[in-house]
């Protein structure tokens, strides 16, 4: 949540860019009437239309993916004239990558940035509700949540952050143009490598069975690859079989094709994931698609000592390669 | 909804070598003494997409072995060492995805040692057995 | 599920930690950072660097003039320079030593077909790099002015030398010479991408260790050389004027440096290279950064009437065809000429479904 | 007539033995549809399955036959099944799906000459027990599309719960039969319309989602209008809104090669929100970008079937809503393109 102050000093600094030209247009995130909980990416065109944009701790949607990926929000601008964008941690870190790949001009875009004070995770809320959400409100501790069937419930806002957020060490939006004052409410953080390291002590048959049995619920509706601000062949996509000389991708629900996508997917992105948790979010079956990229970070990590999404500059590791790792001194 | 049991693995090694870390004699000598491996021959180890690897893995094949060059003496400059990190990559995947990562395989030509193949073959038979394949 | 491991001869902790079975490890561990078989190259390339650091301290010493020059080597093999004798004698040694590991470096690379497509340009300046080496070591024998100078001196034609001509043997031939063998070195270098250019510390200290004991065995005998007929005949260095006559060593060496040269255009694959399909690429130009010739360049694709847009495309004559970047596109965009993704893939399923 | 809690378990227990029973069960964080093994497993607390109950006719991937070098084998006749615990606005799915896949006949005049023979194979065996929502989710909107909470429209025998018991309203031929087969299990007694209206009454004043659909069949007017680009804003094109959907039908044959002679064929789901779906092999896309693929789901449900059979094909289940990544709110397309209107 951010204060009434930073809030109305956010909206007047886009209106100020809006009405002098500077900028064609600014997406950030806005309420969704009639969902409570639910942001969605908004393109704010007009000074009134500013107005609507917010950002709280249900902003939960990666708006990088909008920049670069399937779904090009950036409209054709004038010489001189930029695209406004707000970005949290895990975004900027995505729009870096992007960059990284040639994917985004970063001299295009005029990137605010806001501390994350972590998202909620609110399909967490009403699973542990009796009665559904009728409306929801959050003052950085408590989240008040007023149900459909009238009864009111105060919850700890600590137990419903989205259990990636808390693991996350990038709060902060990086290499912004412009950085919002930091009042939000601090959350709690984890210790991810220590939080890995015990997932991966336990036995490969365990972590394999409770992986496949959550894979074995995959429709293929690919969600998680529309959703990756990772990925960026457009309709490219080697998944797109029709186009293809070589089907990797055999349509139809079997277990191989299902792990066969995927594999494509996160080998794909093994090197390049940020871990924005997108694509287990995305997921209409709620599988827990964010153990994977979280093992893939880890590896990314441990092995080549590379985080994505840190610099605008950086190669990948699997486009590069060490000298000592060749010569094995 | 589909299984874990829909996964079978036959008893079935493929091998992807680099044209130039086995050929002539060598190769055949392998083909003879290992009548049940394919041997799919690739223009360097960099050239393997491990997808294609990884789609013979859950379409039952047994184990992937992907047999390079030397690492500092790959004749395409550094095609072998992509091919290791790829490898790795592809490994930490397949384990996340519930595949064992063991099946999938790196090993390199070693101009001393003629017998490293046919060892690592032999090493992947045994881990089949191990795993209960039957022929 | 860990990168191979990289042993190395001087952890002894390996034998401890790996038990009995470890001693096989560290054995062959230590025996392959030994293996002269797999250093040719850096042995020749640390033999001149024996050849400079002896010659540095051999022309202190050493007076270019007709009248001088023997009496400077007897000085110098004398017991008036400490280790005189023995510089010198590494000195001739690792000459005759530097040839014979440069004809074996490149047998070598022939048997091993590394002299062919994208290795040629450093086979040909190999093949220039030994020449110049004969050629040294031959001026070098002629600098002492003793009884086998008077030999090559006569092959040559020449009873007799001016002073000058001894000075620009000495100078052009014999100090200037290995400053240009050192500008082809960067050349020959260049050419491989993380060229092994030193030998392992085991391997330098064992072999140099062989070469200072056979040196001091053997040193060479001074005075039997200034005697024509009485001296010992280097085969190895001066093989080139016991072939009778100019025109026969000049047209042998030139049948060599021809079917050397011709070499590695016999048995020539067909050229074949990667190939983008524009229409997909997505320009993300991975592929850039993967190629190791720098063979592929951006370049605009016209979508559309009005609209065009950055793809990579493969400069055909510096493709290699290795496929480092058909295997790294991730729309499998790239194609590689005779192994296709769908050959491949198909060739694949073909032994899944046996 | 009514029928204790226990006791309907227990006789869809007993007919696992002439049936396949499909229930919605607990598989992680969601609940599907699943052939139930152990009938404690049947979860029926869940509102609302993350799967609609239509995979049951009308699984994703389907085979249709297999090809042995020279002979074709026919699948499987499908064995009688029973659909169980299937909610209102998921029964009425099946229904709306009858009009495409049974050759109706169409408002326009035209002919549907085709009926699909595996969808009917499938539908004719399959008997669907509704069970009435007690309470609704935020994203529950049935009421706006002429069912309610406790319709019996779609289903064969539609329980209503009352106190320990089910109340059953049996619409259909098949439901009665199956009542006849199993007369000892059911007892007389009790008014079912008013257990009806009781559940409808209850749940409908707590459901907030409102769609509105007063301006169904007139969108077409809107076609050509930019105002597509604004409603499908931050759409991502990813096809849960259509894969998830309970009258969504778009479907593919896929050949599968399955030996060096042999091949299956599958009947596969498709959606409209994929790129490829409309990419013709010209490489020319008719529909070439988000707002575009939006607009042909917005108008499939709200213009084309109106036109065709008089029915709007959504029955307010509000899975696109919920389910969608974006927060694309199907509530707030219609107030935006009424308001256009």
């Amino acid at each position: 949540m951010m204060t009434e102050k930073t809030l109305a000093y956010f909206r007047k600094i886009v209106k100020e860019a809006i009405k002098s030209g500077k900028i064609a247009g600014f997406l950030g995130w806005r309420e969704v009437a009639d969902m409570p909980g639910k942001t969605r990416a908004f393109v704010a065109t007009t000074p009134e239309e500013v107005d609507l944009l917010v950002f709280n701790s249900f902003s939960r949607e990666n708006l990088s993916r909008l920049l670069g990926g399937k779904t090009f929000y950036i409209p054709e601008l004038k010489k001189g004239q930029k695209f406004g964008v707000m970005v949290k941690g895990c975004d900027s870190r995505n729009l870096l990558a992007n960059v990284a790949e040639n994917k985004v001009d970063r001299d295009n875009l005029w990137v605010i940035g806001v501390k994350c004070p972590g998202t909620i995770d609110i399909d967490l809320v009403r699973s542990g509700l009796d009665s559904d959400i009728k409306n929801i409100t959050d003052d950085g501790t408590t989240l008040h949540v007023e149900m459909l069937d009238g009864k009111k419930a105060d919850l700890v806002k600590s137990d419903y952050y989205d259990p990636r957020c808390l693991r996350c060490p990038y709060t902060s939006a990086l290499e912004v143009d412009e950085l919002l004052p930091d009042d939000m409410p601090k959350k709690p953080t984890k210790n991810w490598e220590k939080w890995m390291e015990s997932y991966l002590q336990k036995p490969f048959e365990e972590r394999r069975a409770y992986i496949i049995s959550q894979l074995s619920r995959c429709t293929m509706c690919f969600a998680c690859r529309d959703a990756c601000p990772g990925c960026y062949c457009n309709t490219n996509c080697i998944m797109d079989y029709p186009k293809l000389p070589e089907p990797y991708l055999q349509k139809g629900t079997s277990l191989a094709s299902i792990l066969t996508y995927h594999f494509i997917h996160y080998f794909h992105l093994s090197d390049r994931c940020t871990n924005c948790g997108e694509c287990a979010r995305a997921c209409p079956e709620s599988i827990p698609l964010n153990l994977i990229t979280e093992q893939l970070g880890y590896m990314t990590k441990t092995t080549w000592d590379f985080e994505p999404g840190t610099s605008d500059k950086a190669k990948t590791p699997l486009a590069l390669y060490k000298v000592e790792e060749v010569l094995g001194r | 909804m589909p299984s874990i049991e829909d996964l079978p693995i036959k008893r079935k090694i493929i091998v992807f070598h680099c044209e130039s870390a086995l050929k002539g004699k060598d190769l055949e000598n392998h083909k003879d003494k290992f009548p049940e491996v394919g041997f799919v021959k690739l223009s360097c180890t960099g050239r393997l997409n491990p997808v294609v690897a990884f789609k013979a893995l859950v379409e039952g094949v047994g184990a992937i072995i992907i047999y390079g060059c030397p690492l500092n003496d790959c004749h395409n400059f550094d095609g072998n060492m992509f091919a290791k990190r790829r490898v790795f990559a592809a490994q930490s995947v397949a384990e996340a995805l519930g595949v064992d990562p063991e099946r999938l395989s790196y090993v390199q030509k070693d101009p001393l040692d003629y017998g490293v193949l046919t060892r690592e073959i032999s090493a992947m038979k045994r881990k089949l057995d191990s795993m209960g394949v039957e022929a | 599920m860990s990168p191979s491991k990289s042993y190395s001869p001087f952890k002894p902790l390996n034998f401890l930690i790996n038990g009995t079975l470890g001693i096989f490890d560290v054995l062959k561990a230590g025996f392959e950072s030994v293996n002269i078989l797999n250093s040719l190259g850096s042995i020749t390339f640390l033999l001149l660097f024996i050849q400079i650091l002896t010659g540095f301290v051999l022309s202190f010493f050493y007076m270019p003039s007709l009248d001088q020059a023997q009496k400077s080597i007897m000085y110098i093999m004398s017991d008036k320079i400490p280790y005189g004798l023995f510089i010198r004698t590494l000195h001739r040694y690792a000459a005759d030593a530097m040839i014979l590991f440069a004809a074996a470096h490149m047998l070598r690379k022939l048997f091993a077909q590394r002299h062919t497509s994208t290795r040629s340009v450093g086979w040909f300046v190999g093949v220039a790099l030994l020449v110049f080496t004969v050629l040294i070591t031959i001026t070098g024998y002629i600098l002492p002015m003793d009884g086998r100078a008077s030999e090559i001196l006569k092959f040559f034609g020449r009873g007799q030398i001016t002073e000058v001509a001894l000075l620009v043997i000495y100078r052009a031939f014999h100090i200037g010479a290995p400053i240009l063998v050192f500008a082809l070195l960067v050349w020959h270098f260049a050419r491989i991408s993380r060229p092994p250019v030193i030998p392992t510390f085991a391997l330098s200290l064992i072999f140099l260790g062989v070469l200072a004991v056979i040196v001091g065995l053997f040193p060479i005998a001074g005075k039997t050389d200034l005697k024509a007929g009485k001296y010992v005949f280097d085969w190895i260095g001066l093989f080139t004027i016991r072939l009778g006559s100019p025109t026969i060593a000049a047209s042998a060496w030139g049948f060599l440096i021809a079917v050397l040269i011709a070499l590695p255009f016999f048995g020539r694959k067909i050229k074949t290279a990667a190939v983008v399909d524009p229409v997909r690429c997505s320009g993300c130009f991975t592929c850039i950064t993967l190629c190791p010739k720098n063979a592929i360049t951006q370049k605009k694709f016209n979508i559309s009437r009005n609209k065009t847009k950055d793809v990579a495309f493969v400069v055909r004559k510096k493709c290699q065809a290795c496929g480092i970047c058909v295997a790294g596109c991730l729309p499998q965009v790239i194609d590689l000429e005779g192994f296709e993704n769908k050959v491949i893939l198909e060739e694949v399923k073909g032994l899944c479904l046996q | 007539m009514k029928i204790k809690k226990e006791k309907m378990l227990s006789l869809i227990d007993e007919s696992r033995k002439t049936h396949v029973v499909y229930a919605p069960q607990k598989n992680g964080a969601v609940t599907n549809f699943k052939k139930v093994e152990d009938i404690k497993s049947i979860d029926l607390k869940t509102v609302r399955t993350a799967t609609p109950a239509k995979e049951a006719v009308f699984p994703q991937t389907e085979l249709i036959y297999k090809v042995e070098s020279d002979k074709v084998h026919q699948a499987d006749a499908s064995k009688p099944a029973i659909l169980f615990g299937v909610r209102p606005c998921d029964a009425r799915g099946i229904q709306v799906l009858d009009n495409f896949f049974l050759a109706r006949d169409r408002k326009d005049g035209g002919k549907q000459p085709f009926e699909d023979p595996y969808w009917k194979e499938k539908r004719d065996k399959t008997l669907i027990i509704a069970i009435a929502c007690e309470k609704p989710l935020s994203t529950c909107a049935c009421s706006s599309l002429g069912i309610h909470p406790a319709s019996e429209a779609g289903s064969d025998i539609l329980l209503v719960p009352e106190g320990d018991s089910y109340q059953l309203v049996v619409s259909t031929e098949k439901g009665k039969a199956f009542i006849e087969a199993n007369k000892s299990m059911f007892e007389d007694g009790g008014d079912a319309k008013a257990a009806q209206e009781k559940v409808k009454k209850a749940c409908e004043s707590m459901m907030i989602f409102k769609l509105d659909t007063s301006k169904a069949g007139q969108y077409m007017k809107l076609y050509e209008s930019p105002i597509w680009q604004k409603v499908s804003q931050g759409c991502i094109s990813c096809g849960v809104c259509t894969f998830f959907c309970p009258t969504c039908h778009c479907f593919e044959m896929r050949d599968r090669k399955t030996g060096a002679v042999s091949c299956d064929r599958d009947k596969c789901w498709d959606s409209c929100h994929f790129t490829v779906y409309s990419l013709e092999a010209s490489g020319h896309n008719p529909r070439p970008d988000v707002a575009a693929r939006y607009r042909n789901k917005i108008l499939d449900k709200y213009q084309y079937h109106m036109t065709l059979y008089g029915e709007i094909a959504c029955t307010g289940c509000g899975r696109c809503s919920d389910l969608c990544p974006s927060g694309i709110s199907l509530s707030e397309t219609l107030k935006t393109l009424g308001g256009a209107l």
